[in-house]
C-alpha cells in the first residue's frame, strides 16, 4: 500500500542538485529565519488587518497545547515510518494513551498517569509490531484493525471502570491530576506590558515569551524535549542509522549484520508509547480527564502532520504548529482571525502567481492568480469569516500548503514494504 | 485438485479467525468477570425476521461503502475520505430528490446521478492533487473528511426545513413517488423490510466484478495498483488513472447513505447515520476488495451489530465488546490468509521448480520446510 | 590476456581461507545446492560459474550466513565455523557484495558504509577519515558525503567494495559485479581486485561472461544444477569448454544469420532532446534512422542517456523535442500507449520495475502492454481464454519454464521471466523493437535463445534498437553501433571491424571517435 | 457507551434495585450518546430515573446511544425494552425522533416517553419538552447585569438546533439588560462530529479566547466540554455558567468558585414526573412542556454568586411567564 507520493507517478521536477544544495546549508539557520521572518510577518499582518489576536499570548499558548498531541502523535508515526512501518493506527494508540491516563492518573496521580499512556500506547504498539513485522500483516490492515479494537477495548473498559465512580461514568473518569506546570508570574507581568505596548515584533516575540512563562506544563516541556531527543537518536547515533536503515533498505541492513526485525518491533513499540503520550497529553494537559471520543481524529492528524513535515522532526514540529496554530486561531476569535488569514493566502498566492510568471509557467500563474485574486476579494467583502469556515481552516491551510510543497516529500524508500527476514540478496 | 484445495484453504483462513476472534473476545469478557456464555448466546442465537432485515439493510450499505474503498484499493490508493464523500454526496442527493424538479422515478435516477457526481467530484479533489502535485491521497482524504463536515454543516442550514417543535433539521423530504420501496422480507409480517436499494447495491457487485475482471479499464487499473512504472511502460496513463480511480470510488461512496435516504429516512438531516466511511475501509480490507467477500464482511460486521446492540439490557454488558471482536477478525483474518498463503506459494514454488528441471524430479518438499525462512519469520 | 598473478594459481601452499564439504540447501521442491565442495586459497581470486539457478547464489548467502544450509561444513581460515547471520560472517572476516546492490539509496556513502560496523569507528568524524583512507589506499575514488542515489553503478559498485574493505573483510565475495559495468569499469574493478588478492585476500567471484573469469581467476569452479562439477585452471579451459561444462553438454552453434537490411527508413530520430528540471540536457540533439531489418545498437556508459532515449521514443518522458517518426507518423502526438499500437515492442531494462506484475498470473503479464489489442483484448474488453491461450504458445515458442500460465510471474526464475518479456514483445508482429538489454542476467543458454529470436525477427523485417552494456552481445548482434556520450551521438562504428576495446575508450570519450 | 445500570451488580451507583424484586413497574431508559455518567444532559434524566426508583421502588433498565449509529439500531433499542416487557420506555433525546414514532406504532399496548422533540403524536408518547430558550434568557440576562466589560459569551458544543435555542435565548436575555452588549458565539464541532460535546480541550481554548476578547462571563452549552470551559474562567479570572444541572454541586471544587450560576433544564424533574404519574396508573399522552411557569428550566443559585440581582431575574422571569417577553428560539 504506498501511503505516499510515487515518484513514478508524478515525474518530480525536483532536480537532484538544488536539494543537494540544499542540504549543504545549515538547516538550523534556515529554522531560525524561517521562523523570524514567520513572525514578522503575521506581525505585519496583524498591523493591516487588525486581527490582534493572531499573535496573543493566549493564542501562543492554546496552540501549543493543541499543537502537542499532534505533534506527539506525528512523532510516533515517524519511529515506525524511518523503520519501514506504516502506523495508521496512531489514532488507536492515542485513544488507549487517552484511557491509560484517565485510569492511571485516577488512581495514583499524575505522573504515574503519563506512565500509564505511554504504557497503554505501547500495548497498541506491540499488537502493531507482532502484526506487521512478526506476521507480516499488510501495515494499513493491522492499523485499522488497531483502531477499531482500540476504541472498542477502550469504551469497554471505561465502562467497567469508570461507572459509578464519583464523577465519572461510562464515557468519561474522574477529573484527574495534572502534572505540575511552570510559571514565572512577575516575568509574565513584565512581557505583558510589552505585548500590550504593541511594538512591531518585538510585542509579538514578547507574546511568545510570556506564554512560555506562564502555566508552562511540565509535560509540555517534555514533549518538545522528545522531538530533540528523537532527532539526536535517530540522526546522531549509532541506534538510529540502523533504524533509520531498515526504513530505507532492510535488506541492505541485514546483510551487514543488523537485526532489521529487532529494530522494526523496538521502533513500532516506541511509536505506540508516543502515541500514547499524546493521548494521555490530551487527557491531563489539554484537558483534565478522559473522555470518550476526545481524540478526534487527531492521530489522522498527526499522521498527516509528520507526511507534511517530509519524515523529519523538525518538519514534523512545524506541521504540527501550523494546525495548532490554525485550529486554535478557528477557535478563539476565528471570525477576525481567520479573515486575516485570507489577505496572507491571497498575498502569496499572488507572489506565486508572479514567480510563476518569471519562470514562464503561464497556465499554473493564471490559475493561482485567479484563486489568489479571489480570495482577495472575499476578503475585502467580508468582516468575518463565518463559524463554518473558520473551523475547516487547519484542513484547508495543510491541503494548500501540501498543494505548493509535496513534491519535494521522499518517505523512507521500504516505508510500508512487508519485510521478511532472510530477504537479504 | 489445486483448485478444490485453494478453495478449502480460502475458506479455512477466516474460519480460523472466527475462532481466534472468539477466543480472544471470550477472555476479555472473563478476565473482566462478564457471563461470557449470556454473551455469545445472545449474539449468536438465529436472528429474527425482523433483525434479519435490519441486517441485511445495514450489511447494503456497508458493502457501498466497502465497495467504494475497495476501487481505490485496487490501484494502490487509499481513500480514507469515503466518509466525506458519502456525507457531502447524500446531502445533495436529499435536496436534489427533495426538490423533485422531476416527477416520479426520474427525479430518483437524478438524485442518485448527482449524489455519484458529487462523491466523484469530492474525491477527485484528492485524486487532482495526488495526480498533479503529488499530494498523498491519504492525507488529503482525511482533510476533506473534516471539511466536508464544515460544508454540509453550512449547506444544511441553508436548505433546511425545521419542522415546528422538532429539534432536528432536515433537507426537504423526498415525495413518496420517489421513495424507492421496500421488499418484504419472505414468510414475514408487515414492517419487516428490506430496502429496495438492495437491488441496486447488488447490481453495483457485479458491476465491480465485471469492470474489475473482465474490461481493459480494470486490467489499467489494477496493474497500476501492482507497479506504477510497469504500467508507464505498457502505456498506461496513470495521471489519468488516478484521477478516474479517485472519482469513480467517490462516485460509488456517493451511493452509501442512498440506502437509508430512500429507503428509510426520505430526508438529510442531523441524525443521519455517519461514520460509514470508516467502517467501509476494515470491511474492504477484511473482503480482501473481492465482491464477494466484501459482502460477507458487511454482512458479517452488521450481524455483530445487529446482535450486540440488546446485550445491554438483556445481559447488562457493554456492547462495545463487538468492536474488539470485530478488530481481532479484521487482524486474524489477514493472519491466517498469509499463513494460508505462504503454503500456497511453497507447493506453487515446488511445481514451478519441478518444470524448470524437467530432467530431475524434485524431492517432495519434507524436511526442508522447516529451513524455510518463511516458517521462521 | 595471460596470466600474471604474483601467486601460482592453485599454490598448494597458500593456506586456505575457505573450506567449504558437502554443502546442502533445499528450498521447497528445489535442491538448490547438493554436496558443494570448495577451497579457495588465500591470495587468489576464485571464481564459481554455472547457469541461472544453477545454486551459485545461494552458495554464497550461506558462506555469508544469510541462510542456512541444510548440511555441510563450513571453514574459514582453518577453523570451522557456524554462521547463522550476516553478522557471524562478518566476524569471521568474510564480506559479500550481492548481485543486486544492497544500498540504502537516501543514505549517504558514509552511512551506508559504517552501518553495522559503528563500533570501528564511530559513525562522525573518524569513521569518514577512515572511509577515505580506504578509498584512496585503493583507488576507489569515493566521496563519504554523497548521496547513494547520486552515484552511477560503478561508483555504488566501489561503495560496495569499501563496505566489505571498511569492516577488515579477508575474504571477499562479489555475486556477478560485472553484470552492469563497461569494459573500463570492469578492468578498473579487476585492477582493484588483484590490488586486495596482493594482500593477502581471497577473493570468491561469479559472472555468467566467461572471458572476464578466464582473464581474472586463478581457480575456476563450475556448479551444475546445485552440485560443484570440477574446479579448473583457467590456463586449461576454452571458455567454450567452460560453458560446456556448465551445461553438461555441448552447446549448440550460433546460426548463422543473413543480413536483409533494406533501404527502407523505419525509425527516424531527428534533433531529439530532452533537459531535466535544472536546464542539463539529457539528451543532446540526437539524430539517427534505423531501416527495416536493420539492428542499431547503443553503446555507452550506463546513465549517459541511454534510458531517456529509450523513454522518449516511448513517449514516457514529455518534454522531449525534436522529431520521432515511425514508418513516416510523427509520433510526437502519440501517448505510449499509441507508440505500441503503432508496432514499437519494448523491452525493458529493469523486468522488475517496467517489465511485469510480478504478482500477477503469465496470462496477465502477457495482456500487458497489448491491452487494447487481439488477441488480448477486443474492443473495452479482456478477452482471458484468447490470452491464456496465447500465453501458452509463448511459453512454447520461448521455452519459458513454467507449470502453466496461471501462475505468478513472480514464481519465475529471472532468465525465464525475461523469455516471457521477450515473447510478448515479438508478438502482434512489431516494426521496431525497443531492446534495453535484453539478456542481461540470463545464462548463455537463454541467451542464445533470445538471440536467436531477434535475429529470426529482424530477417522478416523488424528494426531493432539494441540498449546494452555487454559489448559482445552488441557487437554480435548490431549492424550498426552508435555511442552514446552524455547526451550526445559521438561516433558510429561497424561491428565487423570493432574491438570491445575501441567502443569503450569512445564511451568514455578517452579515444576520440573513429 | 454503555449504560451504568447495565452493570448494577458491579456498581454501587444505587439506581435501581435488584431485578425483579421491585414493585413491578419495569421502565426502560435509552439514553442518547454518553450515557449515564456524563455529567450532564443523560445524567439529568437518570437522577429522575434514580429518584423515582428510590421512591416507588421500580425496576428499571438502561441502555445507551453509540455514536453515529443507524436509525434501526435505535428502534432496535427501544424494540428489545418493549419485547423484555418495559413499559414505559422512555427514550432520551431529540435523536429517537423517528424511532419512538414508528416503534410506537408498532406497539400500540406500550407506553412511550420522549424527551426533546414534540413532533411525536400518539396516544402512547409522551412529549418532555423544554423551554431551554427561557431559561438561557435568565442567565443571559444574569450575565449582562454582572458582567463589568459589557462583553460575554457563548460557547455551544455541537451546531444543532437544538443548542442554538439556548444561544437564541441567552443573547436575548442579555440584550435585554443591555442592549449594546457584545456576546461572543462559537461552536465547537457540527454534525455529525459530536465531538464539540466531549472535548474539554477544544472548549478551553475557545473560552481562553473570549476572555482574552474582553468577555468576562461564558456561558456554555457543551455538555462535557464545559469543563475545560471553567478551567478558563479560573485560569483568566472570569466566570462560566453552566447547564442542564446545577453544575456547582457537580463539577470539581477547584472549579466551583467560578460558576456563577447554571441554566437549569430539569430532565430529572420531568423523568420522574412522568413515572410518578405512570406509577399512579396514569399514562399521560401528548406534550407536556417544561418552561419557566412550572420551573421547568430556570437558573441555580448555589454559590450564592447571583443573589443579588435575583430580585431582577424574577422579574424577566415574570415577564416571560405573562407572555410580555417572547424569548426567540433560533439565533
Ligand atoms: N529463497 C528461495 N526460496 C526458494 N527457492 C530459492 C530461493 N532462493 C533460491 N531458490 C532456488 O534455488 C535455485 C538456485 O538459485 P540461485 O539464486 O542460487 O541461482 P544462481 O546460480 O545464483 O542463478 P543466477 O545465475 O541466475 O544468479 C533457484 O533455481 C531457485 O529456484
Ligand atoms: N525470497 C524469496 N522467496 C521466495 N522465492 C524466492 C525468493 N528469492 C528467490 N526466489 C525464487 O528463486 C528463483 C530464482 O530467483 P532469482 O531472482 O535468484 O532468479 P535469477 O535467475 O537469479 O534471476 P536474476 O538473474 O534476475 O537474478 C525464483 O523461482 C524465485 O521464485
Ligand atoms: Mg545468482
Ligand atoms: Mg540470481
Amino acid at each position: 500500500m504506498s501511503v505516499v507520493t510515487d515518484p513514478a507517478a508524478t515525474p518530480a521536477p525536483a532536480p537532484a542538485p538544488a536539494s543537494t544544495r540544499g542540504r549543504r546549508l545549515r538547516p538550523a539557520y534556515w529554522w531560525l529565519l524561517g521562523i523570524v521572518g514567520f513572525i514578522a510577518l503575521l506581525s505585519l499582518l496583524e498591523r493591516v488587518t487588525g486581527a490582534d489576536d493572531l499573535t496573543s499570548a493566549g493564542t501562543v499558548g492554546a496552540t501549543l497545547i493543541a499543537t502537542m498531541p499532534i505533534m506527539l502523535a506525528a512523532l510516533g508515526g515517524l519511529w515506525a515510518e524511518r523503520a519501514g512501518v506504516v502506523n495508521i493506527g496512531l489514532e488507536g494508540m492515542m485513544i488507549l494513551g487517552t484511557f491509560g491516563a484517565g485510569f492511571f492518573a485516577f488512581t495514583y496521580g499524575p505522573w504515574i498517569g503519563v506512565a500509564g499512556s505511554v504504557a497503554l500506547g505501547m500495548v497498541g504498539g506491540l499488537v502493531h509490531a507482532l502484526a506487521t513485522v512478526v506476521f507480516g500483516v499488510d501495515h494499513i490492515i493491522s492499523g485499522v484493525a488497531i483502531n477499531i479494537i482500540a476504541l472498542g477495548a477502550v469504551q469497554y473498559l471505561a465502562a467497567l471502570t469508570f461507572t459509578g465512580v464519583e464523577g465519572g461514568g461510562p464515557t468519561q473518569s474522574p477529573k484527574i491530576g495534572n502534572v505540575p506546570t511552570i510559571s514565572f508570574p512577575a516575568l509574565g507581568d513584565r512581557l505583558g506590558e510589552v505585548e500590550d505596548n504593541n511594538w512591531f515584533f518585538v510585542s509579538e516575540i514578547a507574546a511568545i515569551a510570556r506564554a512560555l512563562v506562564t502555566n508552562l506544563s511540565v509535560l509540555v516541556l517534555i514533549s518538545l524535549a522528545l522531538v530533540v531527543l528523537s532527532y539526536v537518536v535517530l540522526w546522531r547515533t549509532a541506534f538510529g542509522l540502523r533504524l533509520r536503515s531498515c526504513g530505507e533498505s532492510p535488506a541492505a541492513a541485514e546483510s551487514l549484520g543488523v537485526a532489521v526485525m529487532r529494530y522494526k518491533f523496538t521502533a513500532v513499540l516506541i511509536s505506540g508509547g508516543l502515541a500514547g503520550l499524546a493521548g494521555g497529553f490530551l487527557a491531563m494537559v489539554a484537558s483534565s480527564n478522559y473522555r470518550e471520543g476526545q481524540t478526534g481524529g487527531r492521530g489522522y492528524i498527526g499522521l498527516a502532520a509528520m507526511i507534511f513535515g517530509n519524515w523529519r522532526p523538525g518538519g514534523l514540529l512545524a506541521g504540527s504548529g501550523l494546525f495548532g496554530y490554525t485550529e486554535t486561531l478557528g477557535l478563539r476569535q476565528g471570525g477576525t482571525s481567520v479573515r486575516a488569514l485570507l489577505l496572507l493566502v491571497s498575498l502569496l498566492a499572488i507572489a506565486f502567481a508572479i514567480w510563476q510568471v518569471r519562470r514562464t509557467n503561464f497556465t499554473t500563474a493564471t490559475v493561482v492568480f485567479v484563486i489568489g485574486a479571489a480570495i482577495g476579494a472575499i476578503y475585502l467583502s467580508i468582516d468575518q469569516v463565518p463559524g463554518d469556515f473558520t473551523r475547516m481552516t487547519p484542513y484547508v491551510i495543510t491541503l494548500l500548503v501540501l498543494a505548493f510543497a509535496s513534491q519535494r516529500l521522499r518517505m523512507p524508500a521500504a516505508d510500508g514494504q512487508v519485510y521478511r527476514k532472510g530477504s537479504a540478496g | 485438485m489445486s483448485r478444490v484445495l485453494r478453495a478449502l484453504l480460502g475458506l479455512l483462513a477466516p474460519l480460523l479467525a472466527l475462532v481466534a476472534a472468539f477466543v480472544i473476545t471470550s477472555l476479555v469478557l472473563i478476565s473482566a468477570g462478564d457471563p461470557v456464555g449470556e454473551v455469545w448466546s445472545e449474539i449468536l442465537q438465529v436472528p429474527e425476521t425482523r433483525n434479519l432485515a435490519n441486517i441485511i439493510n445495514q450489511a447494503c450499505v456497508l458493502y457501498l461503502s466497502g465497495l467504494a474503498v475497495a476501487v481505490a484499493f485496487r490501484m494502490n490508493l487509499f481513500n480514507i475520505g469515503v466518509d466525506g464523500q458519502y456525507r457531502i454526496a447524500a446531502f445533495v442527493g436529499a435536496v436534489v430528490a427533495g426538490e423533485a424538479w422531476l416527477p416520479g422515478y426520474l427525479n430518483t435516477a437524478l438524485a442518485i446521478v448527482c449524489a455519484m457526481a458529487v462523491g466523484a467530484l469530492w474525491a477527485g479533489i484528492a485524486g487532482v492533487l495526488r495526480a498533479t502535485r503529488g499530494v498523498s491521497e491519504v492525507i488529503s482524504t482525511i482533510m476533506l473528511n473534516f471539511i466536508s463536515t464544515s460544508v454540509v454543516a453550512y449547506l444544511l442550514r441553508e436548505a433546511a426545513v425545521r419542522e415546528e417543535g422538532s429539534n432536528t433539521i432536515g433537507t426537504k423530504e423526498i415525495p413518496e413517488g420517489s421513495r424507492i420501496g421496500s421488499i418484504p422480507l419472505a414468510g414475514s409480517g408487515p414492517g419487516v423490510e428490506i430496502y429496495g436499494f438492495v437491488v441496486l447495491a447488488v447490481l453495483a457487485g457485479v458491476a465491480y466484478w465485471f469492470v474489475m475482471s473482465r474490461t481493459r479499464f480494470g486490467f489499467d487499473l489494477r496493474a497500476t495498483g501492482q507497479s506504477t512504472t510497469a504500467a508507464v511502460a505498457s502505456g498506461i496513463n496513470v495521471r489519468r488513472m488516478t484521477i478516474i480511480t479517485m472519482m469513480l470510488s467517490g462516485a460509488v461512496a456517493g451511493l452509501v447513505g442512498l440506502p437509508i435516504l430512500f429507503g428509510e429516512a426520505y430526508s438529510y438531516g442531523s441524525t443521519f447515520q455517519s461514520g460509514l466511511g470508516f467502517a467501509g475501509i476494515a470491511i474492504a480490507l477484511l473482503g480482501r476488495n473481492n465482491p464477494v467477500g466484501i459482502a460477507l464482511a458487511a454482512l458479517l460486521f452488521a450481524f455483530l451489530e445487529e446482535q450486540s446492540n440488546p446485550l445491554q439490557i438483556l445481559v447488562g454488558v457493554s456492547p462495545e465488546i463487538v468492536a474488539i471482536t470485530q478488530g481481532v477478525i479484521v487482524l486474524t483474518v489477514v493472519i491466517s490468509y498469509e499463513v494460508v498463503r505462504r503454503f500456497l506459494t511453497r507447493r506453487e514454488q515446488s511445481r514451478v521448480a519441478r518444470a524448470e528441471r524437467p530432467a530431475e524430479p524434485a524431492e517432495p518438499a519434507g524436511p526442508a520446510e522447516t529451513q524455510d525462512q518463511e516458517t521462521r519469520a | 590476456m595471460t596470466e600474471t598473478s604474483s601467486t601460482a594459481p592453485g599454490d598448494p601452499r597458500a593456506p586456505l581461507a575457505v573450506r567449504l564439504r558437502g554443502i546442502g540447501k533445499r528450498f521447497p521442491g528445489v535442491i538448490a545446492n547438493d554436496d558443494v565442495n570448495i577451497d579457495v586459497r588465500r591470495g587468489t581470486i576464485h571464481a564459481v560459474v554455472g547457469e541461472n539457478g544453477a545454486g551459485k547464489s545461494t552458495l554464497m548467502k550461506i558462506l555469508y550466513g544469510v541462510q542456512p544450509p541444510d548440511s555441510g561444513t563450513i571453514e574459514i581460515d582453518g577453523s570451522q565455523v557456524k554462521l547463522s547471520s550476516p553478522a557471524d560472517a562478518i566476524k569471521a572476516g568474510v564480506g559479500m557484495v550481492f548481485q543486486h546492490f544492497m544500498l540504502a539509496d537516501n543514505l549517504t556513502v558514509l552511512e551506508n558504509v559504517v552501518l553495522g560496523a559503528e563500533k570501528q569507528h564511530g559513525i562522525g568524524r573518524k569513521a569518514r577519515a577512515e572511509v577515505r583512507r580506504i578509498s584512496d589506499a585503493y583507488g576507489l575514488g569515493v566521496d563519504p558525503d554523497a548521496l547513494v542515489e547520486d552515484l552511477g553503478v560503478g561508483a555504488r559498485q566501489r561503495v560496495e567494495i569499501l563496505k566489505v574493505l571498511f569492516r577488515g573483510a579477508r575474504t571477499i565475495i562479489l555475486d556477478e559485479p560485472t553484470a552492469v559495468l563497461v569494459p573500463q569499469e570492469v578492468d578498473e574493478l579487476f585492477d582493484n581486485l588483484r590490488e586486495l588478492k596482493r594482500e593477502g585476500l581471497a577473493v570468491l567471484f561469479i559472472s555468467h561472461k566467461l572471458d572476464e573469469v578466464l582473464s581474472v581467476a586463478d581457480e575456476i569452479t563450475v556448479i551444475r544444477r546445485g552440485t560443484t562439477v570440477r574446479t579448473v585452471l583457467p590456463a586449461d579451459v576454452t571458455s567454450r569448454q567452460l560453458a560446456e561444462l556448465m551445461v553438461g553438454s555441448e552447446l549448440p552453434s550460433p546460426g548463422v544469420s543473413e543480413k536483409v537490411t533494406s533501404t527502407r527508413v523505419q525509425l527516424a530520430v531527428t534533433g531529439l532532446s530532452l533537459h531535466d528540471a535544472a536546464g542539463r540536457a539529457l539528451l543532446d540533439d540526437i539524430t539517427f534512422q534505423i531501416r527495416r531489418g536493420e539492428i542499431l545498437g547503443i553503446a555507452g556508459v550506463e546513465g549517459n542517456g541511454q534510458a531517456e532515449l529509450v523513454e522518449a521514443i516511448m513517449g514516457m518522458r514529455p518534454g522531449a523535442t525534436g522529431s520521432i517518426e515511425l514508418t513516416d507518423q510523427d509520433l510526437a502526438p502519440m501517448s505510449t500507449l499509441r507508440r505500441r499500437e503503432a508496432g514499437i515492442g519494448y523491452i525493458p531494462e529493469d523486468r522488475h520495475r517496467h517489465g511485469l506484475l510480478l504478482d500477477s498470473p503469465l496470462w496477465e503479464n502477457r495482456v500487458l502492454g497489448h491491452q487494447s489489442r487481439p488477441p488480448s483484448a477486443s474492443g473495452r474488453l479482456i478477452k482471458r481464454g484468447a490470452a491464456r491461450a496465447d500465453t501458452q504458445r509463448i511459453i512454447d515458442a520461448y521455452d519459458v519454464r513454467t507449470p502453466g500460465t496461471d501462475v505468478p510471474a513472480r514464481a519465475l526464475s529471472g532468465g525465464n521471466q525475461q523469455k516471457l518479456i521477450v515473447g510478448r514483445e515479438m508478438s502482434g508482429d512489431p516494426i521496431l523493437l525497443i531492446a534495453a538489454h535484453p539478456t542481461r542476467g540470463v545464462d548463455v543458454g537463454a541467451q542464445a535463445a533470445i538471440w536467436n529470436h531477434i535475429r529470426e525477427a529482424r530477417a522478416e523485417g523488424l528494426s531493432v534498437l539494441l540498449i546494452s552494456a555487454d559489448l559482445d552481445e552488441l557487437i554480435g548482434l548490431s549492424d550498426r553501433i552508435e555511442v552514446v556520450l552524455r547526451g550526445r551521438l559521438v561516433g558510429e562504428f561497424d561491428p565487423a571491424r570493432v574491438t570491445p576495446q575501441q567502443l569503450g575508450s569512445a564511451m568514455t570519450g578517452a579515444g576520440s571517435a573513429a | 457507551a454503555c449504560g451504568g445500570g447495565g452493570d448494577d451488580t458491579a456498581s454501587d451507583g444505587g439506581s435501581d434495585s435488584d431485578g425483579g424484586s421491585g414493585s413491578g413497574l419495569k421502565v426502560g431508559l435509552a439514553y442518547d450518546v454518553g450515557g449515564r455518567g456524563d455529567q450532564s444532559f443523560n445524567d439529568s434524566a437518570a437522577a429522575g430515573l434514580d429518584r423515582a426508583d428510590e421512591e416507588f421502588d421500580l425496576d428499571p433498565q438502561e441502555s445507551a446511544a453509540e455514536d453515529g449509529e443507524s436509525e434501526s439500531a435505535r428502534e432496535e433499542r427501544l424494540r428489545t425494552f418493549v419485547e423484555a416487557g418495559y413499559d414505559p420506555v422512555i427514550a432520551v433525546g431529540f435523536a429517537y425522533e423517528a424511532a419512538v414514532a414508528k416503534v410506537a406504532e408498532e406497539y400500540p399496548d406500550s407506553n412511550f416517553a420522549i424527551i426533546d422533540s414534540e413532533t411525536v403524536e400518539a396516544d402512547n408518547v409522551a412529549n418532555l419538552v423544554f423551554a431551554e430558550e427561557q431559561g438561557s434568557f435568565l442567565v443571559g440576562a444574569a450575565a449582562a447585569l454582572k458582567t463589568e466589560t459589557d462583553n460575554v459569551g457563548f460557547i455551544g458544543g455541537v451546531e444543532t438546533p437544538l443548542i442554538q435555542k439556548f444561544e437564541a435565548g441567552y443573547v436575548a436575555g442579555a440584550e435585554a439588560v443591555n442592549p449594546d452588549i457584545e456576546v461572543q458565539t462559537t461552536y465547537l464541532t457540527q454534525v455529525p462530529d459530536f465531538s464539540g460535546f466531549a472535548d474539554p480541550a477544544r472548549g478551553k481554548t475557545a473560552a481562553e479566547g473570549m476572555f482574552d476578547n474582553g468577555a468576562d462571563i461564558v456561558y456554555h452549552a457543551a455538555g462535557g466540554s464545559g469543563g475545560g470551559v471553567f478551567e478558563a474562567a479560573s485560569e483568566s479570572d472570569g466566570l462560566a455558567i453552566g447547564v442542564d444541572s446545577d453544575q456547582y454541586e457537580t463539577a470539581d471544587p477547584s472549579v466551583q468558585d467560578v460558576i456563577m450560576t447554571s441554566m437549569l433544564k430539569n430532565v430529572d424533574v420531568a423523568v420522574y414526573e412522568y413515572l410518578a404519574a405512570v406509577n399512579e396508573g396514569d399514562f399521560p399522552s401528548g406534550i407536556t412542556r417544561y418552561d419557566l411557569a412550572v420551573d421547568g428550566v430556570g437558573y441555580s443559585t448555589s454559590g450564592g454568586q447571583v443573589d443579588d440581582i435575583a430580585d431582577q431575574l424574577d422579574e424577566y422571569k415574570q415577564q416571560i411567564i405573562d407572555g410580555e417577553i417572547e424569548v426567540p428560539t433560533a439565533p
